[in-house]
């Protein structure tokens, strides 16, 4: 821990003289802005990863490795390509772990990432225009595209015999993406989805939305938003008034201080975020400790996307991203040996002496497609006004 | 008969429990605008920021409090702390107003000078309050949720329909009704707030009737701090605190005290409940409605909504510019200068 | 005396950048200097509004949300088969409003006040709305259903960018010619709440209508006026030159092309900065001072206070708007939900205030000055964080709140700046020339 | 030259002009005068197009002018020059007087981008009449002065200059003595004549110096209460009991009679 923080803060002052073995990371996430409370446990996450491969010794001979952070501000896409600058040709930075919102990945992967040839991986642009946005190899994500989760939450509710919905996304390239994707999904295999209207993050009140989601009716109540913003706002305002009992919670809306805020009233609401039933996620609360919340949205993926830019300069014994993006495949996915997160030490060890690793981490990562995460679901349901488990897909 | 019950109990539910609520929260931040331009004469940008500086204090107390095992019963601990808030918001108003405003004052600056210094401080505030207890939703309500809840009155009436009403929107309205009397009677009946009008009809004619000039200015921010702080809190209880939500209030605050007519707190008043019922309607799918109201088993094929609640916060601006063209001075003529 | 001031500031700017560029990287250095010449435009932009006739435009974010709206209207390729969907009912959903609106306000003018005219003109606006969405909701559901991950808007017309900023100026200027109409000749503080508004509602268009602007979605990949990099980094010439430069291919590609948006945005800023000169020195300027410093007295002189400060809040837009569709294309996409107020309207006026309103040359520097420490104030604030708790034990929880919480100095700095310059150098860094 | 018919002035329950009727004549000063509240200023306001009329309606050489906004009443010929001096603070005196006439061409945009040649010859002209004026005035040694740091008589001074830039028929002048010292206030009294005599200016005055207004007008208009009292030289409203009782009623009789 007092390592992690030395890490933080040595890079914060912005030590220019570098160590000749010392490697940084850029995390580059939305200090500030809309999603700056997620970001309070993404950033620390990725900080984690970065500093349990520093603290092992194994990384590079023994390089150090050090995370720099940046600020996307999550929507000013100049502002992140500045940063993103900065980061890539100040500090110099070997590998990005980030962006976090869509709009400003996508403007700073083809801004900045491509032209300087920088690996990025973002833990939680969930969009699906990432998956066929041109990078050049240089883009992933641990975070699956938002088109697959759509699919699994049609599935989810279909099974539980519910044949209308009421839709509401919280009105970002997430929400709507997600939104579009499940409503697509749903009507294809039968559903009907009696309205789909978007609501505002962080606006004074939900009556008028939520007055709209009860009138036009629906079984359920799927919220495709932000656990602690709009979403939170719309299921208060809709268990207070009696509109529905019952919620679908996706990745956005999974965390624990949704049931500790509203109560038992969510008993019986069900959904999914990505997961496995791998023991990644358990582990990375123990590791987390007091540092940051590990079951907080993004968090884990955060906590991956580090470990997995670490792992493939491990396997390409080298730095330099035009190197090393060929290997993020091959350590993500099998064959090797599976890792979970704080085994990042013997991973290091097992690709130090050309083993084969098939990095797990905290969010069961298996890389498809383009590079993003095929997407396990951890299907959940609130009980006794907690999150439990009650399979995977 | 039971239907036109259930489309009552109905639109009570979704329309008019909400919007009175929200109605009075949105009036209690217009009224505090509104004095502020009435008698300080600037639009303040800060106010937002202001309740929730208010409302953080309070949150700070509320906790300190709950720690302790102090509690009110059903009703949420925060009304205990909510004189603490209001005196450090008070403190803070009149600080600022000691560092900043009275230089501009003294000047006798433009009101737009005093707008725009609202707006650094407005920035300060922003910047303070998240420094102090960060960006994230903090939860300070306990007590009681609920007076009536939808489910228990369906099965009490047996009707189709039911009306929740919460701990928090009871509580709002009642103070905000207190809170205006209280300010209408200080206004009408004291020497003080008399000579507050005197001074917001005429700052000329005030400062020859012998009325100190500092004293108005002082009592306006304590006002201010009263109105803005429990304003805040009540908002907090009823949805919750999240330093960006209270920035965001700004727009249907300003709208309100515009409809109104700036500057008149009675219009700030009416204006609040403007833009809220508006909001609201306007914005409502009557499609069970009309299901209910409409003799025999017919029901409407579309939401039969107006507009989509995307457009929502546009609806505020909408009748603001209709006010603008139609009746520049708001609903209640409002100050003209 | 304020020539020298002028040569002083623009040189410590200068040295600013060049520092930036020596100290941390030439990339830096030049992706901020983009930015501040964007900057220095729209400060111009609210310079002619504020300093000029002593308007107060909250709603600057919405000017220059239309300029970017311009660029993907101009830009970006049409999308095959969407017109044919929906695109004539789409525009004629639009005409049919426009006609509805403009009947209402024929009979508002022709008819003399009374019930029967409040009936009429209800029913206009009713019938119309509905007939409108008749029209409207089918064509747009038809154009949002092409392929929603990629595409489902109509695109634009394939033009080249750089035309998509005089037609983002025309927008914006239509937008402020409406809100001038209706709130200019009210008390000063209705413009200011109704910018606000009116921007607001601006940014929920384009955040809804995904038939326009793929809403939230947000259009990405728009064409550049100037080469991609990683052309450049296997074009021949390219390779040439960077070896004759001794500088490495890949970094001097990125270099290169912020050299080249460098160039064409100075030339706009030159242009822009040009009019404005010219315009402020010359007899007009010599009444816009008069209708600011007095507009009774400027009324009473014989000039029409209102039409001349519905003209200067169109110019002042129109530039706006001018920023905002360069501001899209240095992005390469457009992000309705990057618009927040916080950061293109209110950081703007900071910008006009502490470069000194009245002055061309103090709005551009305030843009350089301002744009050049919110980008940097983020590292200055973390190192003055640890100066400040320097003292403080490793583990100490104020210190790590205070680090942690470094971010949010941003905004009050510049809360801290404005109230600073307000009250110490109410005329900015550039005072106006007084003649 | 301006006749007033009824004019009448409401702000919410308080009438300021009550059914005022009087008439100006051409190549005459006239004076205004009457006790504070009078209604004076609000009656100059509303003919100056500052205020709505209530009732009532203003002609000017016969044709309507009522409510007409201040500019297109500046283009008609009519000026006005305020109690309280508002002068542009942050231009020279000089740059206060080239911006008064009207239809400049560097008052267009267009010309002033794309006809600099034009505008620099008419830039010319404005000079050398201010300067006209300037001298006229005695005002040279101010002339590149910023106008908000004149005194209060040289700002009455460059008001009254303001309406020398173009060729007005009648100029309202709002208290022209209000603040300003004896010496200017001769100054000011010169030039009001001089203009009546060789240029053939029409004035309206308002003016509580009583000295000020025995020497330079004829007729005056005694307004009380908002309506007009009488009309007469001087000498004629100082008999006269209906004024007497009015100044009387608000103490102010001394002023008369001094």
């Amino acid at each position: 821990m007092k390592k992690l923080l030395l890490a933080t803060v040595a890079s914060a002052a912005m030590v220019t003289a570098a160590y000749a073995d010392d490697v940084k990371i850029g995390v580059f996430l939305g200090f500030t802005g809309p999603i700056e409370s997620l970001v309070a446990q993404m950033g620390p996450g990725a900080e984690a990863a970065i500093a349990e491969v520093s603290a092992s010794g194994k990384f590079m001979n023994g390089s150090t490795v050090t995370a720099v952070r940046a600020d996307t501000t999550c929507v000013d896409a100049a502002a992140a390509t500045s940063a993103a600058e900065r980061l890539i040709t100040s500090d110099k930075v070997s590998g990005i772990v980030g962006g976090d919102c869509s709009g400003v990945t996508t403007a700073t992967l083809t801004n900045v990432a491509m032209p300087n040839g920088m690996v990025m991986i973002s833990p939680s642009a969930t969009s699906p225009a990432l998956s066929t946005i041109e990078d050049n190899g240089l883009f992933f994500r641990t975070a699956p595209s938002d088109a697959r989760q759509g699919v699994v939450m049609s599935n989810i509710i279909l099974e539980r015999g519910f044949k209308s919905v009421a839709l509401t996304y919280t009105n970002n390239d997430y929400g709507k993406g997600l939104a579009d994707a499940f409503a697509a999904a749903y009507e294809a295999a039968g559903g009907e989805v009696t309205i789909n209207t978007s609501h505002e993050d962080g606006k004074a009140d939900y009556s008028a939305e939520v007055g709209a989601l009860a009138a036009a009716g629906g079984d359920i109540l799927v919220v495709a938003g932000y656990l602690d913003q709009g979403g939170k706002g719309i299921i208060q305002a809709s268990l207070d008034t009696g509109a529905f009992d019952t919620f679908v919670l996706p990745d956005g809306m999974v965390g624990d201080s949704l049931p500790e805020a509203i109560g038992s009233d969510l008993n019986g609401s069900f959904g999914q975020a990505p997961g496995s039933d791998s023991e990644g996620a358990a582990r990375l609360a123990t590791i987390s400790g007091d540092a940051f919340d590990s079951t907080s949205p993004f968090a884990g993926e955060s906590y991956d996307a580090a470990a997995l830019i670490l792992l493939a300069m491990q396997a390409a014994s080298s730095t330099n991203p035009a190197d090393y993006k060929g290997k993020v495949f091959d350590v993500a996915n099998a064959p090797g040996e599976q890792i979970l997160p704080g085994e990042l030490g013997k991973a290091l060890d097992i690709l130090a002496s050309g083993g084969e690793i098939d990095y797990v981490g905290a969010s069961n990562v298996e890389l498809i497609g383009a590079g993003e995460s095929a997407g396990n679901y951890r299907e959940i349901e609130i009980k006794g006004a907690k999150i439990s488990t009650v399979g995977y897909r | 008969m039971e239907d036109l019950l259930n489309a009552f109990l109905l639109m009570s539910n979704f329309v008019f429990v909400p919007a009175i609520a929200y109605g009075s929260q949105l009036a209690l931040g217009a009224v505090g605008v509104t004095l502020v331009y009435g008698i300080l004469r600037f639009s303040n940008f800060a106010h937002g920021d202001t309740m929730a500086f208010g409302t953080m204090i309070v949150i700070l107390f509320t906790w300190w409090f709950q720690s302790m095992g102090i509690n009110l019963g059903p009703l949420p601990t925060a009304l205990l702390a909510l004189p603490f808030g209001i005196i450090v918001t008070a403190i803070f108003l009149l600080g600022s107003d000691k560092l900043i405003y009275r230089f501009y004052r003294e000047q006798k600056a433009a009101p737009v000078i005093y707008l725009i210094a609202s707006v650094g401080i407005m920035f300060v505030l922003n910047g303070v309050v998240r420094f102090i207890i960060g960006p994230n939703d903090q939860r300070f309500a306990d007590g009681e949720r609920f007076i009536v809840k939808a489910r228990e009155m369906k099965q009490y009436l047996g009707t189709a329909e039911g009306v929740s009403i919460k701990v928090s929107q009871g509580l709002t309205v009642i103070t905000a009704i207190i809170v205006v009397i209280a300010l209408f009677w200080f206004l009408n009946k004291t020497r003080t707030g008399k000579s507050m009008r005197a001074f917001s009809d005429n700052e000329d004619l005030a400062l020859l009737s012998g009325i100190s000039p500092d004293k108005v200015v002082a009592v306006t921010w304590i006002l201010v701090a009263i109105l803005a702080t429990v304003a805040g809190t009540l908002y907090g209880l009823d949805k919750s605190f999240k330093p960006f939500t209270y920035f965001q209030l700004l727009l249907p605050i300003f709208a309100s005290a515009i409809v109104g007519g700036l500057g008149n707190p009675l219009g700030a008043i009416a204006g609040g409940f403007v833009i809220a019922f508006s909001e609201i309607m306007i914005t409502y799918p009557y499609k069970k409605f009309v299901a209910y109201v409409v003799p025999g088993d017919w029901k409407p094929e579309g939401l039969v909504q107006l507009l989509a609640t995307d457009y929502k916060f546009a609806v505020s601006f909408i009748i603001l510019v209709l006010v603008l063209l139609f009746r520049p001075t708001g609903i209640f003529a409002g100050k003209s200068v | 005396m304020l020539i020298n001031r002028n040569i002083v500031y623009f040189t410590i700017m200068a040295l600013l950048l060049i520092g930036v560029g020596l100290f941390q990287s030439w990339n830096v250095s030049l992706s901020i200097l983009n930015l501040c010449l964007i900057s220095a435009i729209m400060a111009l932009g609210v310079n002619i509004q504020w300093g000029y006739a002593g308007l107060f435009n909250v709603g600057i974010m919405g000017f220059a949300a239309l300029g970017g709206l311009a660029a993907v209207l101009v830009a970006m390729p049409p999308v095959e088969g969407a017109w044919s969907a929906g695109g004539w009912g789409a525009i004629g959903g639009l005409f049919l409003a426009f006609i509805s609106i403009a009947l209402a306000v024929i009979t508002y003018q022709r008819m003399s006040a009374g019930r029967t005219r409040s009936i009429i003109i209800i029913a206009i606006c009713v019938i119309g709305f509905f007939i409108t969405r008749a029209v409207f909701g089918p064509a747009t559901h038809a154009i949002e259903d092409i392929n929603p991950a990629t595409s489902g808007y109509l695109g634009g017309f394939g033009l080249p960018i750089v035309l998509s900023w005089p037609v983002g100026g025309i927008f914006a200027g239509i937008a402020a010619w409406v809100i001038g109409k209706i709130t200019l000749g009210l008390r000063s503080d209705y413009l200011a709440i109704a910018t606000l508004g009116i921007s607001e509602i601006i940014i929920a268009v384009l955040k809804h209508e995904d038939w326009m602007t793929r809403g939230v979605k947000n259009v990405i990949g728009m064409p550049r006026p100037v080469p991609y990099e990683v052309n450049l980094q296997t074009a021949d010439w390219f390779i040439t030159l960077s070896s004759t430069l001794g500088a490495d291919p890949v970094g001097f590609s990125s270099i290169f092309v912020k050299i080249c948006y460098a160039c064409l945005f100075v030339s706009m800023l030159l242009i822009v900065l040009w009019l404005s000169e010219t315009a402020l020195k010359s007899p007009w300027g010599r009444m816009m001072r008069a209708i600011r410093d007095n507009e009774v007295s400027a009324n009473a002189m014989g000039k029409n206070v209102t039409k001349r400060h519905l003209q200067v809040f169109v110019l002042g837009s129109v530039v706006v708007g001018l920023a905002g569709a360069m501001l899209t294309t240095l992005d390469g996409q457009l992000t309705p939900t990057s618009y927040q107020p916080l950061r293109f309207t209110f950081l703007i006026w900071i910008m006009v205030i502490v470069g000194g309103s009245g002055n061309n040359w103090g709005a551009v520097l305030g843009g350089f000055v301002i744009w050049f420490f919110w980008i940097e104030a983020e590292p200055l604030g973390l190192v003055l964080m640890n100066v400040i708790t320097s003292g403080m034990a490793e583990d100490n929880s104020l210190r790590l709140h205070l680090i942690e919480s470094a971010a949010h100095m941003r905004l009050m700095t510049m809360g801290l700046i404005l109230l600073l310059v307000l009250r110490f150098s109410p005329r900015g860094l550039l005072p106006e020339k007084s003649s | 030259m301006i006749t007033v018919k009824n004019l009448t002035k409401k702000f919410g329950g308080f009438t300021a002009v009550n059914n005022a009727s009087l008439t100006i004549k051409k190549g005459s000063i006239t004076g205004l005068v009457g006790p504070n509240g009078a209604g004076k200023t609000t009656l100059f306001n509303v003919i100056a197009g500052i205020y709505e009329p209530s009732g009532g309606f203003v002609t000017l050489d016969g044709k309507d002018i009522t409510g007409l906004p201040p500019h297109k009443l500046f283009n008609k010929g009519l000026l006005r020059t305020f109690q309280v001096a508002h002068e542009f603070g942050t231009m020279t005196v000089r740059e206060n007087l080239m911006m008064v006439p009207g239809g400049q061409s560097g008052e267009s945009l267009i010309d002033v981008w794309l006809r600099p040649g034009k505008i620099r010859e008419e830039e010319e002209e404005l000079r050398i009449k201010a300067n006209e004026v300037i001298e006229f005035l005695e005002i040279s040694h101010v002339a590149d002065e910023l106008a908000g740091n004149l005194s209060g008589g040289q700002k009455k001074l460059l008001e009254l200059g303001r309406t020398m830039m173009v060729d007005a028929k009648i100029v309202f002048l709002d208290e022209v003595g209000a603040g300003v010292n004896r010496t200017l206030l001769n100054t000011i009294g010169d030039a009001i004549i001089r203009l009546n005599k060789e240029r053939g200016y029409t004035f309206c005055v308002i003016e509580h110096d009583m000295n000020f207004i025995g020497r330079l007008c004829d007729p005056v208009i005694v307004m009380a209460e908002g309506g007009v009292l009488a009309e007469g030289t001087l000498d004629e409203i100082k008999a006269n009991e209906q004024v007497i009782e009015a100044y009387l009623g608000t103490g102010l009789k001394n002023k008369v009679t001094s």
